[in-house]
């Protein structure tokens, strides 16, 4: 009842008359996550100019060595050079983490916008739709798609893309209700505006900041995917260098040759790391409105 | 409200279970029976599965059986699916609800201790630490705690199940702890953030102009006020605690639903796949159903009957 | 009736600056030097606009300032004690059965998830020392005292089974229940509508009258303060600029915004009176000025007033202004 | 014993009198599946079964070679057609039960039974069992057949009761009953299975342990850990990697020589694998001890020949080709592919070792302008694209069950076996002919001499590319005692003991 | 039922009812409501919070659908799903200018937009048109390239403004534009309001809850109270003489700049029910001072009362004892 009057009062005068935006610079979450998945991209592109060996150059009379002067950070049970793996590997995960991120995101974005904005029996189907992924824990259908459809990368991203559309599509989903029920774009739809104009330009860019955040954190989970997939030997086809594979390679050396495992364990929590700041700053930047 | 929709869903994850095994190419029977196939088998095979017929029909069929609580033979193990997986799913349930425990009470305190200093540096620590958390594979975190816990200090058995009930917690605690470690992240962000909204309400306000402070105020106010976006997203996250109970119990050597589950996939034991699948689902939704209730029952505002237009 | 006599006030606000730390001695001041003295027993209001810092001062009384906002200087004395530099725990002691608040939002001011009844006990129980049974007793007391039908079964609604106005009389009794000598509110109907409004002033006054209570009372509405208070202070910018008794405020101001504010705002009663907005945007509170706040906006202005700080001054029969040139500007009459 | 090098042989054996008692646990990486023993093929069932239900006949310690359990002796008609075989009086199965002739009668017959689905094509030579007296079996062939007593030492033809006791053979086989030194406990699938001494065991003073539990330990370091840790005696094949790393002052790490032979499957049905020259130069490209010290560890050998060293007539001097740069390139130039080619390398998923293995073999191929693409499918889809010859190259492994080459050459050169001669196409008539002339010859030294121009006939051929001889990796904790493992995989536990 | 013929109408509701919830709860948010809007006329609509204001604002400019009842533009029905030219023809302006303006798009992009889309002015005349606008509102060019955070209220409100002008509309709804804002701005809105009315001859529905500035600004004022409308009337004459006792009410609870005697009663008592069980017969009698038995089983409908532009809804309109507004004035 007096909910609508509550909002009607209690605005007046919320914010300062004129607030000076915040430049994107100044964002110190975003700037330390630039940062680091900068460092960690450009060390991906560069990788063959700085990596000390090539990453499938085998040696084994240097196998399972520890990090030394000629290698960094060791070998692996190949007598590969561990430190150029990682380098390469960061191509790799990279590649896959913001690829695999791709499709649900747009998939599920459409989809959760259609669904949020419309309304009605659009959104009925679409959301059981999700509810019935939503029932599947995410490693076991990405699993069980995987040994369908034969390891490879092609059935890993055909995997996540097929399971993990439906985050996005209920985030973006969630989004777009709250935005429908901004002012701005009530006042854009009575403003004659077309429904699809109104959802691309005035709810869009409003609600894909949360989306953003989660693919953020997404891009971890699916390299996670990788790395248990390939813990249970379904990962990406050896001998290319990936800290997933690198991980469960080494799995089997934990309890002896520890960093083995430790070494691209850390390259993806600093990625991780990296993306989840990017995406707390991407929060806080693209909804001024919402204080942290 | 919640469960007239959890019927749609529970059909649909008949449909995506039932697809799941059929859409390998080839004849599942075929794959089935692997190195003792002979085309006379195949084919005894692939009538008992109902493969001459329809997909539709196979389908009806599907439901026909499950409604009769028939989930198939294992082939691996020559016994009732039902049998199989109704002796793992307690195993799992448990491993569940413990380290939905566990998850509680580390994300809880630590939550708290951050939000009652936002900006500062516990707040910073315990909103980046775990972090860390979310890159550790979770295999890799349990052969470390059962390095240091189990071998190093012998607290705790290496892997298994035990007998009894007390055995049961003391073999799963660090498998609980595993999946509360990789869900906590998660947890401690939302956690911390309804709390701090909690803290920074008017009612909050209101309870201090009281003269209630410190953990009156806590307790009277702030915590349950907090526990209730949490009771959802914790809710959210089963799912997820559940999917990792597949890589836990493989490495912790328990027998629950997941170990089933990598087993049955590797041995193409499509029925016991279709089984587990079906359980974990029926579960996740019923989980959500709960949830639900419990949100209710939590949340005077929220009324069964009205929700999902709010 | 109240026994404090007329030079003993029940709060005394000395030179209260309240700002935000943003590096080592340097603050982003959202109030500055604000003094002002409720006699006991007397409702005495705040006014201003939006980000004035009626809230913040309010707060800053109350112990509730949000996290960020500190006090740089100042006391606010009750009953000998000064508000600002109390210890936590004797504050607690002290929110309840001496000081209380009423806030704007009856919705959000109360925990969904306590039924009201025992939300008003909470005090009682605490400060007076009551049984659980006896607490209820009185909070079912306190509802019907404020005039709900059927306090007994209100007691064990949720919040959110009332309507605003019920809400915001709960929050009432909630605040007088341990009859505390000095009530605080901040907008307490300003999300109601007129109809109720009107109950619930109406309510507010008699309640403290009936218990002897003073109060503060904070709104961005000249009329609502005309027809609750008898003192008033007008804040603008952070500062006070004009203090005096309603009734001589509002015949004739004594201070350039006050002034301003009157012909910007409609009065009911006067319906042909145009309307003169007042020109300019409000001041920036990050960045002051070294002059009057009010200076840029002031059709007054002269090249002083942008140059020199004003102080809040006696001018003549009680009265105090911050206008330097009130007696050129004004017709003062003692 | 053979050319299983490496490791320490045999375990902490012989120090002390036995204690009686005590439950001694292995950690196994996967349950069994099936006490079946006529159905079951593999190795986890049947290291399990074996100690409940005995066959006739069993291996001798060093594997190459046969000797009595249940029977007493056998005689052999002179047209060799016929063998009479005595049984061992006052053998009682774990019910109380004599064991008697109708009940050997039984087994045999049910386990040919079954040749087109179990086990029984081993015995395709027997025309007739009979069972003339209580304690006399009469086995009578369709023609001539060396491998018979060893054919008749695998567990698939162990003696059960007659009838199945009046049970079907699945109830029978949901508590099966023998005359083993161990009897059925219980079983929760997939977390343990429990076996109790039994007391009625016809040789007195065994078993020493009260029970043996076998329990799903499905992480190899977690198995590693709870041996270490004492919660588990036995760590059934650990990762060669940590292989090492098992043994502490608890715990010796032991590899116990075998008869595995690891290899790769040339299809000769896809090109150019039919070429001999192709066959051959891949075959020294591959650097085996490279594989060994990567895979092994050290702990095996380079394979020279088809036959493996813990088998009977393995031929040490078999020229098996080797690393050889010179003739790789000879004969890749002879070859339909002198400039290399593309292939895929087929490796059933979830194996460590056979990954490195692929990954070496990659890079060995490599510089021959030879590409090769590893391709993983899950254990049975790669056993079936065996099957189907869908593949190019596979790696693949052999361990005998019996203590006779047969078992192993009919399947990997006689295309009429079944397995298309180890799924390659591989069909060479001079190799058949000598296959088929050995199993039938049953002088050793003539055999002897069939099975060494096999062994230089396959050398030559390369059909499969042998790769090494692996031992069995155990983990056994210095408590346990007497724990041994033959060469054919399998570890009676009559005589194990364990200290306090 | 209204007493003006077509011709000079700019929009007119007839029977309009709005429901929202299903079966069991129905709320009935509007309960056949009728209005006409004059051409160059400002008419104010008052009434309690959930009375249905707001409500009947969306019906009218399109942003929901009615559950009945007819709305015509200009007197012609517009159906319920609009084409760009209905939509133009009626415009809103909402309550929060804080969240009523796109905060990713600068000015100019939020008001080119519209231009653009409804083809108002060619391309090449869109920026010259923005500027026009931005005069009409009385803002400054230079402002154009700044994004909604770095306004004030005020300004919010006639950017917000200026985009529902942007399309040339005949008719004006604005749901409390000025309840968000400060006194001292509230005044330039109602007067760019009154200014708008006579520069552009624009109908405006301005909806308030604050009487003291409905006063000042509308020729005419409707009371609602739960979905109904219960007096429409010039605004001299209702404040004047109101004729429904809920008017009376609304009217003595405005708290005025003159003190009043505080112990009197309230003017009403009790809260508005609920409008998901509207009492039977006449919907204000919980709560009237004056209800007779007839007034519980009797839903009266609006009918004049006293002059012809004087309709209320109530059995004893004209009838009441006058607790005059005159009265509280002279005290003052
Ligand atoms: N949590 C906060 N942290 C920092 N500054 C704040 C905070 N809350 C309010 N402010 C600022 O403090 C100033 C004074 O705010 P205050 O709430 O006291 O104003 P007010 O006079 O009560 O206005 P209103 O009528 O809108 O309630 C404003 O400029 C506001 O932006
Ligand atoms: N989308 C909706 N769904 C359900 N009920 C609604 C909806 N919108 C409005 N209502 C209800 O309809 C009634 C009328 O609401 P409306 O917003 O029109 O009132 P109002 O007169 O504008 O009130 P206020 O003065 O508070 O703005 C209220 O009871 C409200 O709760
Ligand atoms: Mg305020
Ligand atoms: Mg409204
Ligand atoms: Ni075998």
């Amino acid at each position: 009842m007096s909910a609508v009057a509550t909002l009607r009062r209690s605005r007046r005068g919320g914010q300062p008359a004129s607030r000076r935006l915040r430049p994107w610079y100044e964002n110190r979450s975003l700037v330390a996550g630039l940062i680091i998945v900068g460092i960690m991209v450009l060390l991906a592109v560069l990788a063959p100019l700085i990596s000390p060996d090539n990453p499938l150059h085998q040696n084994l009379d240097q196998a399972l060595q520890g990090p030394s002067g000629s290698h960094w950070l060791g070998t692996d049970k190949l007598g590969r050079d561990v430190l150029s793996r990682l380098l390469y590997g960061a191509r790799v995960d990279l590649k896959i983490g913001f690829l695999a991120v791709l499709i649900p995101f747009v998939v599920g974005s459409v989809l959760g916008a259609i669904a949020g904005y419309y309304g009605g029996w659009v959104d009925i189907i679409i959301m059981r739709v999700v509810d019935v992924f939503y029932a599947f824990p995410l490693y076991l259908l990405v699993i069980a798609l995987v040994f369908v459809m034969g390891s490879g990368e092609r059935s890993i991203y055909l995997a996540i893309a097929l399971v993990s559309w439906v985050s996005y599509c209920k985030i973006v989903r969630g989004e777009v209700i709250v935005a429908r029920r901004q002012e701005y774009v009530q006042a854009a739809r009575l403003g004659g505006l077309k429904n699809l104009r109104v959802l691309a330009r005035h709810v869009g860019p409003n609600v894909v900041s949360q989306a953003i955040t989660y693919a953020m954190s997404d891009i971890i989970m699916d390299i996670m995917v990788i790395v248990t997939l390939g813990y249970l030997g379904l990962g990406i086809t050896p001998p290319t260098a990936e800290w997933g594979s690198m991980i469960s390679d080494a799995q089997e050396f934990i309890t002896t040759l520890w960093w083995m495992a430790v070494l691209p364990g850390v390259a993806v929590v600093i990625t991780g790391l990296g993306l989840s700041l990017i995406g707390d700053g991407l929060g806080d930047l693209m909804s001024p409105e919402r204080r942290r | 409200m919640r469960i007239v929709q959890a019927v749609p869903v529970a059909f649909g994850v008949t449909v995506v279970v039932f697809l799941l095994v059929h859409l390998i190419p080839g004849n599942p029977a075929e794959s089935i029976l692997g190195a003792q196939a002979t085309p006379a088998r195949v084919a005894a095979l692939s009538k008992q599965m109902g493969l001459d017929e329809s997909l539709p029909q196979q389908y009806l069929h599907f439901l026909d059986n499950i409604a009769h609580g028939n989930l198939g033979q294992s082939y691996t193990y020559q016994t009732s699916v039902l049998s199989l997986v109704l002796q793992r799913v307690p195993v799992t349930l448990l491993l569940v609800l413990y380290s939905v425990v566990l998850m509680l009470i580390i994300s809880v305190p630590l939550s708290a201790w951050a939000a009652s200093r936002p900006g500062g540096a516990r707040d910073h620590a315990v909103r980046v630490v775990p972090l860390v958390g979310l890159g550790m594979p979770q295999f890799w975190v349990g052969v470390m705690l059962l390095l240091v816990f189990a071998v190093g200090f012998k607290w705790f058995p290496v892997g298994g199940y035990g007998q009894t009930f007390s055995q049961h917690l003391w073999y799963l605690f660090l498998p609980a702890l595993t999946l509360a470690i990789s869900v906590s992240p998660v947890i401690i962000r939302s956690l911390r953030s309804s709390m701090l909204n909690v803290l920074e309400s008017d009612y909050v306000a209101t309870a201090r102009s009281k003269g209630a402070g410190g953990w009156s105020l806590f307790s009277g106010h702030v915590l349950r006020n907090a526990v209730i976006p949490a009771v959802s997203i914790v809710g959210v996250n089963v799912g997820y605690l559940v999917g990792g109970t597949l890589v836990i119990e493989q490495v912790f050597a328990i027998p629950g639903l997941g170990s089933l589950l990598i087993g049955s996939i590797q041995a193409r034991d499509f029925p016991s796949v279709q089984a587990v699948a079906l359980f974990v689902a029926v579960f996740v939704v019923a989980v959500g159903v709960l949830t639900d209730i419990v949100y209710t029952l939590l949340d005077p505002r929220v009324d069964l009957t009205r929700r999902g237009d709010v | 009736m109240p026994t404090d006599t007329p030079s003993t006030p029940v709060l005394s606000v000395q030179h209260l600056s309240l700002g935000i730390r943003r590096s080592e001695g340097h603050w982003d001041p959202l109030v500055r030097d604000v003094s002002f003295e409720v006699p006991a027993g007397v409702r005495y209001g705040l006014v201003g606009e939006s980000g004035s810092g009626k809230s913040m001062t309010l707060k800053a009384i109350a112990g509730l300032l949000p996290r960020g906002v500190e006090v740089m200087e100042g006391q606010a004395w009750l009953g000998g004690e000064d508000l600002l530099s109390m210890p936590a725990a004797r504050r607690r002691q002290i929110m309840g059965p001496r000081l209380s608040m009423i806030f704007q939002e009856p919705m959000t001011a109360l925990n969904p998830t306590m039924r009201v009844g025992a939300q008003i006990a909470e005090g009682p129980r605490r400060h007076l020392g009551l049984s659980k049974k006896a607490a209820m007793d009185l909070a079912v007391q306190m509802i019907a005292r404020t005039g709900i039908p059927d306090p007994v079964r209100r007691a064990r609604a949720f919040p959110h089974e009332l309507s605003g106005g019920l809400r915001q009389r709960v929050m009432i009794a909630m605040a007088l229940s341990c009859q505390p000598t000095l009530v605080l509110c901040d907008e307490p109907t300003t999300a109601l509508d007129v109809t109720v409004q009107d109950q619930v002033l109406r309510l507010l006054a008699t309640l403290c009258e009936d218990m002897g209570s003073a109060l503060v009372f904070v709104t961005h509405d000249l009329a609502v303060i005309s027809q609750t208070c008898s003192r008033l202070s007008v804040m603008y910018g952070g500062q006070i600029m004009e203090e005096g008794s309603v009734r001589d405020v509002y015949r004739a101001p004594l201070h350039p915004y006050t002034e301003a504010l009157f012909e910007s705002a409609p009065d009911f009663d006067d319906p042909a009176r145009m309307l003169k907005p007042i020109p300019g945007l409000p001041p920036s509170l990050t960045h002051p000025l070294p002059g009057c706040a009010f200076a840029p906006r002031c059709r007054h202005a002269v090249e002083a007033c942008t140059t020199s700080a004003k102080q809040l001054a006696p001018v003549a029969g009680g009265r105090l202004s911050a206008c330097d040139r009130v007696h050129e500007i004004f017709e003062v009459n003692a | 014993s053979g050319g299983a090098s490496g490791g320490t042989s045999g375990t902490n054996a012989d120090v002390g009198t036995p204690v009686q008692g005590g439950n001694l646990v292995v950690a196994r990486a996967q349950d069994a599946k099936s006490m079946n023993n006529i159905l079951t093929f593999d190795n986890t069932s049947i290291f399990t079964f074996e100690q409940m239900l005995q066959p006739l006949f069993t291996v001798t310690p060093d594997g190459k070679g046969t000797t009595p359990l249940l029977a007493k002796g056998y005689t052999i008609s002179a047209d060799k057609m016929t063998y009479t075989i005595q049984l061992k009086p006052g053998i009682k199965f774990s019910t109380g039960t004599e064991m008697t002739s109708a009940d050997v009668k039984f087994s045999i017959d049910q386990d040919t039974k079954y040749a087109s689905t179990g086990w029984g094509y081993i015995n395709s030579s027997i025309k007739q069992v009979s069972a003339p007296s209580k304690y006399v079996v009469v086995v009578t062939l369709k023609h001539p057949w060396a491998p018979l007593i060893a054919d008749l030492a695998l567990f698939s033809n162990a003696v059960v009761p007659n009838n199945y006791g009046g049970k079907t053979m699945d109830a029978f086989y949901q508590a099966p009953v023998g005359t083993g030194p161990f009897k059925w406990g219980e079983w929760k699938r997939g977390q343990y299975l429990k076996l109790l001494a039994n007391p009625n065991y016809w040789q007195k003073g065994y078993p020493h342990l009260q029970s043996v539990t076998f329990n799903v330990v499905p992480d190899s370091n977690t198995r590693k850990l709870q041996v270490q840790g004492g919660q588990a005696d036995v760590d059934e094949y650990p990762d060669w990697s940590t292989f090492q790393s098992v043994g502490s002052p608890t715990v010796s790490a032991t590899a116990f020589p075998s008869t595995e032979l690891d290899y790769v499957a040339f299809n000769e049905a896809k090109k150019p694998f039919q070429d001999i020259h192709v066959r051959r130069a891949i075959s020294a490209m591959i650097d085996r001890q490279a594989i060994v010290k990567a895979v092994l560890f050290n702990h095996g050998t380079a394979a020279n020949s088809l036959l493996m060293p813990g088998v009977p007539f393995y031929q040490k001097s078999t020229p098996g080709i080797m690393k050889d740069a010179a003739l790789a390139k000879s004969e890749l130039a002879q070859s339909s592919v002198p400039n290399g080619f593309s292939t895929t390398l087929l490796i059933p998923s979830g194996d460590a070792s056979k990954m490195t293995t692929a990954q070496i073999i990659q890079s060995d191929l490599k510089p021959y302008n030879i590409n090769v693409t590893i391709k993983q499918l899950d254990p049975t889809a790669n056993h079936n694209a065996q099957q189907n010859m869908q593949y190019e190259m596979g790696l693949s492994a052999w361990t005998m069950d019996i203590p006779d080459p047969d078992e192993w050459t009919s399947f990997a050169v006689d295309p009429a076996g079944g397995a298309k001669s180890a799924y390659t196409n591989y069909s060479s008539p001079t190799a058949i002919k000598l296959n088929r002339e050995a199993e039938q010859t049953v002088d050793p030294t003539k055999r002897a001499a069939l099975y060494n121009q096999l062994q230089d006939v396959t050398a030559h051929d390369a059909p499969l590319a042998y790769l090494y001889y692996a031992p069995f990796a155990y983990g056994v904790s210095k408590k346990v005692h007497r724990f041994e493992v033959t060469p054919l995989g399998n570890y009676p536990l009559a005589d194990v003991w364990k200290s306090k | 039922m209204s007493i003006n013929s077509g011709v000079n109408e700019a929009l007119r509701v007839e029977d309009v009812t709005k429901q929202y919830g299903s079966r069991r709860n129905i709320l009935r948010a509007l309960d056949g409501v009728s209005l006409e809007l004059q051409r160059g006329e400002i008419l104010g609509l008052v009434g309690e919070s959930g009375s249905g204001k707001s409500t009947l604002a969306k019906i009218i400019a399109g942003g929901t659908r009615q559950t009945s009842g007819r709305v015509l533009s200009d007197g012609s029905e517009i159906g319920i799903r609009r084409n760009a030219g209905e939509h133009r023809r009626i415009q809103m302006v909402f309550q929060d200018p804080y969240s009523s303006l796109n905060p990713r798009l600068t000015v100019r992009s939020t008001l080119a937009e519209v231009l653009r889309v409804h083809k108002i002015v060619p391309r090449d005349q869109i920026d010259k048109e923005v500027s026009r606008l931005m005069g009409l509102v009385g803002l400054d060019d230079s402002a154009l390239d700044a994004y909604p955070g770095q306004f004030s209220g005020g300004q919010r409100q006639r950017i917000a403004i200026a985009r529902a002008l942007a399309v040339r509309p005949e008719v004006l709804v604005a749901d409390e534009p000025v309840s968000a804002l400060d006194v001292s701005v509230q005044a330039t809105i109602l007067d760019l309001f009154r200014s708008l009315r006579t520069e552009l001859g624009l109908s405006v529905l301005f909806i308030a809850h604050n009487l003291a500035v409905v006063q000042h600004l509308v020729d005419r004022i409707a009371v609602m109270y739960l979905g109904r409308i219960v007096e429409v009337a010039p605004v001299q004459a209702l404040f004047a003489d109101p004729q429904h006792p809920y008017t009376k009410a609304l009217i003595a609870s405005v708290p005025r700049m003159r003190p009043v005697d505080l112990e009197r009663a309230p003017a009403i008592e009790g809260e508005p029910p609920s409008p998901i069980h509207l009492p039977e017969g006449c919907r204000f009698n919980p709560r009237c001072a004056h209800a007779q038995s007839s007034c519980l089983d009797t839903d009266p409908a609006l009918q004049p009362a006293g002059a012809p532009d004087h309709l209320a809804a109530c059995l004893f309109a004209g009838a009441l004892q006058p607790r005059s507004i005159a009265a509280t004035k002279e005290s003052a």
